[in-house]
C-alpha cells in the first residue's frame, strides 16, 4: 500500500496528469461534475458527482459513421476513434461496479468497439466513501465501499490518502507516479474502513428484500397491480435513466450537416413516450408501461440474463434527483414482499 | 464479429425492383462487386438504411439458397419506407446484418411435414423459408401454404406462387381473400377461418406470420384443431435500433427481438410478458 | 511567405413574405440594384410564418446573419399576421440578446412590393453589419462546419 | 396544516362532492413526497403529507386528473393557482371537474439547500418555529427556515390565490418582489459575460426533459422535441447549439403563457436557472407590452396572441440593455 498526504495531493494529480489526461469530481455551483484536471484544479470532496462516470465509457453523444451521399452513390467514412489514455479519479465503489455491469451488455458477443476502446484507455481510481448519504444502498447489492473496485483503490482520511492498486494496470499506474509516493503499513486504511462501516451499519435503507426480483416471477411481477399507482407521478422525464450509472438504452440517429451525413448514437430512455414507437405502433402506449420497462428491466430482465446480478449499484443518484421523488427502492418495497 | 463490423453498416445497390401490390415493392440488393452482402439463415434480418433518412429491420425475402443476391419486400409505412419505394435501380443502400435467430430449418423442421399461414405482407419472412424448404426438398415433408390478403391485388408476390409453388409437386397451396372480388374464384374469407376448415392433420409444424390479430385468431383456431404450441411458430417485430441486443428496446421481458428472436415458438411466447 | 488573409463574406438568410418583401426583392432584381449574392432568400407566406425555430436553424446552418421581411405593419396580407411576428420577434432578438448572441446578427425590416430600392439598401447595409461581426461562433453547430 | 387538509378531504369524500383527492404521498424520509391520488379517507390517513417540502405543483396532474370520471379534490398554493387558471384559459383542464382547496404558503424549503449547507445524510427533519432540526448520519444540526427557502420562494410574487373554492388558512398578498433582480444583473452584464455565463449554465443540460414535462404550461399533445417529422427531435444534445436551441425554444413555447412557478428550475437534475429566461420574457412582456401575469384570470388575450398597432419594433433591442 502507497500513502500521500492530503495537502500535497496536487502533487499526485500533477504526476498524474503528465502522461495522460485526469478527470475528477470539481465542485460547482451546483454540485461536482467530472472535469478535466488543470493546474489549481480542486478535488471535490462530495460523495458523488451528478452525472454517473459512465460518461468515460459510454458518453451521452458519440459519433459512430459518416456518410458522403451524392446522387445515388453512397460512402461510407469511419471516423477516428479517440486513442488518448486516461485516468478517471474519485470513482465510487458504486460507480466502479457499474462498469462491471456495463462490460455485461458492452463487452459480451458482439462486442462494442467503441466501448471497448474507450475501456481500455482508461484507468480507474476509486475512493473509499467517507461521507455516506442517507440516499445510499449500494450494501444491498453485495457492494462494500470500504474495498471499492477498479484498478487502484483509494482510502482518505483526515491528512493522509492511502492508495493500494486492484489490477495490472492499477499497479502500471501506481508505477508510473512512484516519486510523489510514500509506502504504507498494508493496514494503514483500517481504521478508516472501520469508521465507515460503522456509518454504512446506520443507513435508513438496508436489507432490503430482493427475493421476489426472479425471473420465476417474472409474469407475476409484471403483472402486478401496483405499477400503476407507482407510475401515477410520472412525469415521463428521463432524469432517472440519464444521471443512473448502469441505464445503457441508446438511440442511433442521422444528422444532417449539409455536406454529409454523421450517425451519432446518444443515450435514449425508456422512459420517453417515443422509445419504442414503430411503424406499426407503439408497444407501450402508457407511462404506466415505460415507467414498468425500467424497473423490471433492472430487478428482473437484467439479472435473468446475467446470472443473477442486478442493474442497480445503490448509488442513490435517481432518489436524489427524480422531481417526484419516485424511485427504485420505493418500487422494490411496494414489490418485494408482496409478490413473492 | 464486433459491433465494429455489425454497427457499421456494409454497402449495398438496388439492381430490381419489383411492384409487387399497390404498397409493396421487392427489391433486389447485391453487393457493389455483385453477389450478396452477406449470408443469413431464413428468417433473419437486415438493417436496411438510407444515410439522413434513418434505419430499420427488414426481414429478408430471399432464400438463403439463393446465391445470387438478397430481396426484401418492403411495405411503404413510414418515412423510411417511403424513401425505399422512391429508389430506382442503381440506387446504393447500406445494409447490416445478418440479426437474429431465423427458423430452425436444419434442427426443429427437419424431416416434418410443413404449413405455412401468412396474411399480407407476413409472407416476406415466410417466402425465404418456404424456398428454401424447396430448394432442400428431401429434409422436409408435406407443404401447405395457406396465404390470405385483403384483396387480389394485395397478394405479394402472385407470381411466384402461381407461377412456380402452385405448380411443384408436393406443394399445396391456399389462397384466400377478405372479400368477394370480380375476377377471383379462389377461396373467400379470413385466414384463421380458412385454415380450421382445412383442419391440417395435427403432427405437423406450423409456422404464423401477419398481422398480430391474425395471429392470435390462427393460433386458437390451431389450438382448437388439437395442435400444441411447441408446434407453431411465429416472427415478431418491434422497434429495433442496434440490432445486437444493446440498445435495449426490443426486448419482450428478459428475451430481445433482434438477438433472441425474431423468431419464437408459441409456447415461448407464453413465458413472455404480453408487450407486443 | 505572403499569407492572403480569405476575405469574410457572411453567409445572410433572408425570411421574405410573399405578398410584400420577395416582391420587392424582385423589384430590385429587375431593376439592377445590386445586393450581396450572399444573401438567400427564403420565400414565406407571411412574416408571422417564421417560427423561432426557423431563425435558430438557419444559424445551426452557418447563417451569420438572419434577416426577417415583411409587409409594413398594416399593410398585411393576412390583415394582421405581421403585428404578431412583431412581438414575437422583438422578443426572440432579445432572448437571443440575453444569451450573449450578438445582437447585430438578427434583424426585422419592412419591406413593400415597391420598395426595390430600400431591400438592396437594406441587404447592403446588414451584410456590412453582419461581416464587421465576423463568422458566428456563438449560435453555429460545430458539425455544420466545413472542415 | 396537515391535520385540517385531510380532515376537510375527508369531508369532501364522505359527501360525495369529490371521489377523489390529489394530494403529497409521504416519502421514505423526511423531504421526498410524490404527487398521489387518494381514493379513500385510509389512504388519505396514512399517506397524505403536507409540509415545508411538498414543493410539486399539482395543476399540470389536472390535465390528466379531469378527464376521469367525477369530480377531483386538489390542494393548490398560491403559485398553482396561477398555473391552474392558465390551464383552464387553454382549455387544456376542465375547471368544472376540480374542487380546488387553496392553501396558504410561507414558501417551501429545498433540500438541495440543506445539502449546501452540509447536511449530509439527512435523516429526519422536524419544523420547530423557524427553525429546522435536522437529524442526520453525522449529529442533529439546526438551520433557520429562511436559509433554506427555495429560490423561487425567496423571490415570490404572490400569495394570493387566484381561484378556489374554499381556502384553509389565510389568503395572501400579491408581493412586489424583486424576481428580476438576477435577470436584469445579467442584462447588466456586457454581451460576452452573459455568453460565458449561460455557455457555462446550459452546457451542463443532460436533455433529461424534466423542466419540459414539469412545465406545466407545456401541455401538447405531442413536443416538437418529441417529433421526429419536425428534425429537430434529439434525446440528447449532440452539440452545444442543441442546448441552446432546446432551452430557447422551450421558453419560448411558454412566453406569455408561463406564470413563474419555478417547477423547471427545482426539477432541473442539474441546477441550471432555467427560470431565468422565462423570467426574461416576463419582464420583456411587462416592459414593452405592459404588466402582465399569466395566471391572474382565465379569459384574457396573452400578450403573444395579442398587439397594438403602435408595438415597439424589435430594433428596441439595440437600446436596451449592454452590448
Amino acid at each position: 500500500m502507497k500513502q500521500i498526504k492530503l495537502d500535497s495531493i496536487q502533487s499526485l494529480f500533477k504526476a498524474l496528469s503528465a502522461t495522460r489526461t485526469l478527470y475528477l469530481p470539481v465542485d460547482t455551483p451546483a454540485g461536482a461534475d467530472f472535469k478535466k484536471y488543470e493546474d489549481g484544479v480542486l478535488w471535490s470532496g462530495a460523495l458523488n458527482p451528478n452525472r454517473s462516470a459512465k460518461d468515460f465509457f459510454f458518453p451521452q453523444t458519440e459519433n459512430m459513421v459518416d456518410f458522403k451521399v451524392e446522387g445515388k452513390t453512397i460512402e461510407i467514412i469511419e471516423p477516428t476513434r479517440p486513442d488518448e489514455d486516461f485516468v478517471v479519479f474519485g470513482v465510487r465503489a458504486c460507480d466502479a461496479r457499474s462498469f462491471e455491469l456495463l462490460d455485461k451488455v458492452f463487452l459480451c458477443d458482439p462486442v462494442d468497439t467503441y466501448y471497448q476502446n474507450r475501456r481500455e484507455h482508461g484507468v480507474i481510481v476509486t475512493v473509499c466513501c467517507n461521507k455516506p448519504a442517507e440516499t445510499c444502498f449500494c450494501t444491498n447489492f453485495g457492494i462494500d465501499p470500504t474495498a471499492p473496485g477498479g484498478d487502484v483503490a483509494c482510502w482518505q482520511d483526515d491528512d493522509t490518502l492511502y492508495l493500494q492498486a486492484n489490477t495490472k494496470a492499477g499497479e502500471a499506474l501506481l508505477n508510473s507516479v512512484a516519486d510523489v509516493l510514500a509506502e504504507a503499513d498494508d493496514s494503514a486504511a483500517d481504521s478508516v474502513k472501520e469508521t465507515v462501516k460503522a456509518i454504512m451499519a446506520k443507513l435508513p435503507i438496508q436489507n432490503l428484500d430482493l427475493s421476489a426480483f426472479t425471473e420465476d416471477n417474472l409474469l407475476n411481477l409484471f403483472g402486478s397491480e401496483q405499477w400503476k399507482k407507482l407510475s401515477e407521478a410520472c412525469l415521463g422525464c428521463g432524469t432517472c435513466t440519464f444521471v443512473c450509472p448502469t441505464c445503457q438504452c441508446y438511440d442511433i440517429k442521422d444528422f444532417d450537416t449539409g455536406h454529409g451525413i454523421k450517425r451519432f448514437r446518444c443515450w435514449d430512455s425508456c422512459m420517453y413516450s417515443e422509445f419504442t414507437r414503430c411503424a406499426h405502433g407503439n408497444p407501450r402506449l402508457s407511462q404506466v408501461e415505460r415507467f414498468r420497462q425500467r424497473f423490471m428491466h433492472k430487478l428482473v430482465y437484467f439479472p435473468a440474463n446475467n446470472n443473477g446480478d442486478f442493474s442497480c449499484v445503490g448509488c442513490g443518484r435517481c432518489l436524489a434527483k427524480c422531481p417526484i421523488s419516485m424511485n427504485i427502492v420505493k418500487v422494490i418495497k411496494a414489490l418485494g414482499g408482496a409478490n413473492k | 464479429m464486433s459491433v465494429q463490423e455489425t454497427l457499421i453498416p456494409k454497402l449495398g445497390v438496388v439492381t430490381d425492383v419489383r411492384i409487387d401490390t399497390p404498397d409493396v415493392k421487392t427489391f433486389r440488393v447485391n453487393a457493389l462487386d455483385g453477389g450478396k452482402v452477406f449470408d443469413h439463415m431464413p428468417g433473419q434480418c437486415a438493417m436496411l438504411s438510407i444515410p439522413g433518412v434513418g434505419e430499420a429491420m427488414f426481414s429478408i425475402t430471399s432464400s438463403p439458397t439463393n446465391t445470387e443476391f438478397m430481396e426484401f419486400s418492403i411495405k411503404k409505412c413510414g418515412c423510411l419506407t417511403n424513401w425505399l419505394h422512391q429508389m430506382e435501380e442503381g440506387q446504393q443502400i447500406t445494409i447490416r446484418g445478418p440479426y437474429g435467430n431465423g427458423f430452425p430449418v436444419e434442427t426443429e423442421f427437419k424431416g416434418k411435414d410443413m404449413v405455412f399461414v401468412a396474411g399480407g405482407i407476413g409472407l416476406a419472412p415466410l417466402r425465404s423459408v418456404i424456398n428454401y424448404v424447396r430448394d432442400n426438398r428431401q429434409n422436409y415433408g408435406t407443404v401447405d401454404i395457406v396465404y390470405g390478403s385483403r384483396s387480389m391485388e394485395d397478394l405479394v408476390d402472385y407470381k411466384e406462387i402461381i407461377d412456380v409453388w402452385c405448380k411443384e409437386e408436393g406443394i399445396n397451396v391456399y389462397l384466400t381473400i377478405d372479400r368477394e372480388q370480380e375476377g377471383w374464384d379462389g377461396h373467400v374469407g379470413f385466414v384463421p377461418n380458412y385454415v380450421k376448415e382445412l383442419g391440417f392433420d395435427t403432427n405437423k409444424t406450423v409456422i404464423i406470420c401477419g398481422p398480430p390479430i391474425m395471429i392470435k385468431f390462427t393460433l386458437a383456431g390451431l389450438i382448437e384443431l388439437g395442435f400444441d404450441k411447441t408446434q407453431v411458430y411465429t416472427t415478431m417485430e418491434l422497434k429495433m435500433k442496434c440490432g445486437v441486443g444493446k440498445c435495449g428496446r426490443c426486448n419482450i421481458g428478459a428475451k430481445y427481438v433482434c438477438k433472441d428472436g425474431p423468431v419464437f415458438r408459441c409456447d415461448q411466447l407464453d413465458e413472455m410478458p404480453n408487450e407486443y | 511567405m505572403q499569407v492572403e488573409k480569405k476575405e469574410f463574406k457572411p453567409t445572410i438568410v433572408a425570411f421574405c413574405c410573399n405578398w410584400c418583401s420577395y416582391a420587392g426583392a424582385d423589384l430590385s432584381g429587375t431593376n439592377r440594384l445590386n445586393y450581396p449574392a450572399n444573401v438567400k432568400i427564403i420565400r414565406v407566406p407571411c412574416s408571422c410564418r417564421v417560427n423561432p425555430m426557423f431563425v435558430l436553424r438557419a444559424f445551426q446552418r452557418g447563417a451569420d446573419g438572419v434577416i426577417i421581411c415583411g409587409c409594413h405593419p398594416g399593410d398585411c396580407h393576412y390583415t394582421t399576421g405581421n403585428y404578431y411576428a412583431r412581438r414575437r420577434m422583438t422578443l426572440l432578438f432579445s432572448m437571443l440578446d440575453f444569451l450573449g448572441i450578438e445582437r447585430d446578427r438578427t434583424r426585422l425590416e419592412w419591406v413593400s412590393a415597391a420598395e426595390g430600392a430600400k431591400f438592396a439598401a437594406t441587404m447592403n447595409d446588414f451584410v456590412e453589419t453582419v461581416t464587421k461581426l465576423g463568422e458566428n461562433k456563438r449560435l453555429e453547430d460545430l458539425r455544420c462546419k466545413k472542415q | 396544516m396537515q391535520e385540517a387538509m385531510i380532515k376537510r378531504a375527508k369531508e369532501l369524500l364522505t359527501d360525495g362532492t369529490v371521489n377523489r383527492v390529489l394530494g403529497w404521498q409521504k416519502g421514505g424520509v423526511a423531504y421526498d413526497a410524490t404527487p398521489a391520488v387518494f381514493d379513500s379517507a385510509e389512504a388519505l390517513e396514512q399517506g397524505f403529507v403536507y409540509d415545508d417540502f411538498t414543493a410539486a405543483n399539482l395543476s399540470k396532474y389536472l390535465v390528466k386528473e379531469t378527464k376521469n370520471e367525477g369530480k377531483v379534490l386538489v390542494f393548490l398554493k398560491p403559485c398553482d393557482t396561477y398555473s391552474l387558471n392558465q390551464l383552464t384559459k387553454e382549455h387544456r383542464v376542465n375547471r368544472d371537474n376540480v374542487y380546488v382547496i387553496g392553501v396558504g404558503c410561507d414558501g417551501k424549503a429545498d433540500v438541495e439547500k440543506l445539502r449546501a449547507q452540509g447536511m449530509d445524510g439527512i435523516l429526519g427533519i422536524t419544523a420547530e418555529g423557524d427553525n429546522f432540526v435536522v437529524e442526520t448520519l453525522y449529529g442533529n444540526k439546526t438551520v433557520a427556515k429562511a436559509d433554506v427557502l427555495a429560490e423561487r420562494c425567496v423571490v415570490c410574487k404572490s400569495r394570493k390565490l387566484m381561484t378556489y373554492d374554499e381556502i384553509l388558512g389565510e389568503d395572501g398578498e400579491v408581493i412586489d418582489s424583486n424576481r428580476f433582480d438576477m435577470v436584469e444583473q445579467l442584462e447588466n452584464m456586457t454581451s460576452d459575460q452573459r455568453y460565458a455565463f449561460w455557455q457555462n449554465e446550459l452546457s451542463r443540460c443532460i436533455r433529461c426533459n424534466a423542466c419540459r414535462n414539469v412545465c406545466p404550461a407545456c401541455t401538447c399533445e405531442k413536443c416538437v422535441f418529441d417529433n421526429v417529422n419536425s428534425g429537430v427531435a434529439n434525446t440528447a444534445a449532440a452539440d452545444s447549439f442543441e442546448e441552446k436551441l432546446f432551452h430557447v425554444i422551450r421558453a419560448f413555447h411558454v412566453a406569455g403563457r408561463c406564470t413563474d412557478c419555478g417547477e423547471c428550475s427545482r426539477v432541473c437534475p442539474q441546477g441550471i436557472p432555467l427560470h431565468l429566461l422565462n423570467r426574461k420574457f416576463i419582464k420583456d412582456i411587462n416592459e414593452l407590452y405592459g404588466e402582465y401575469q399569466a395566471g391572474e384570470d382565465t379569459d384574457s388575450r396573452g400578450p403573444l396572441t395579442n398587439f397594438t398597432y403602435d408595438d415597439c419594433e424589435p430594433s428596441i433591442v439595440h437600446e436596451r440593455g449592454v452590448e
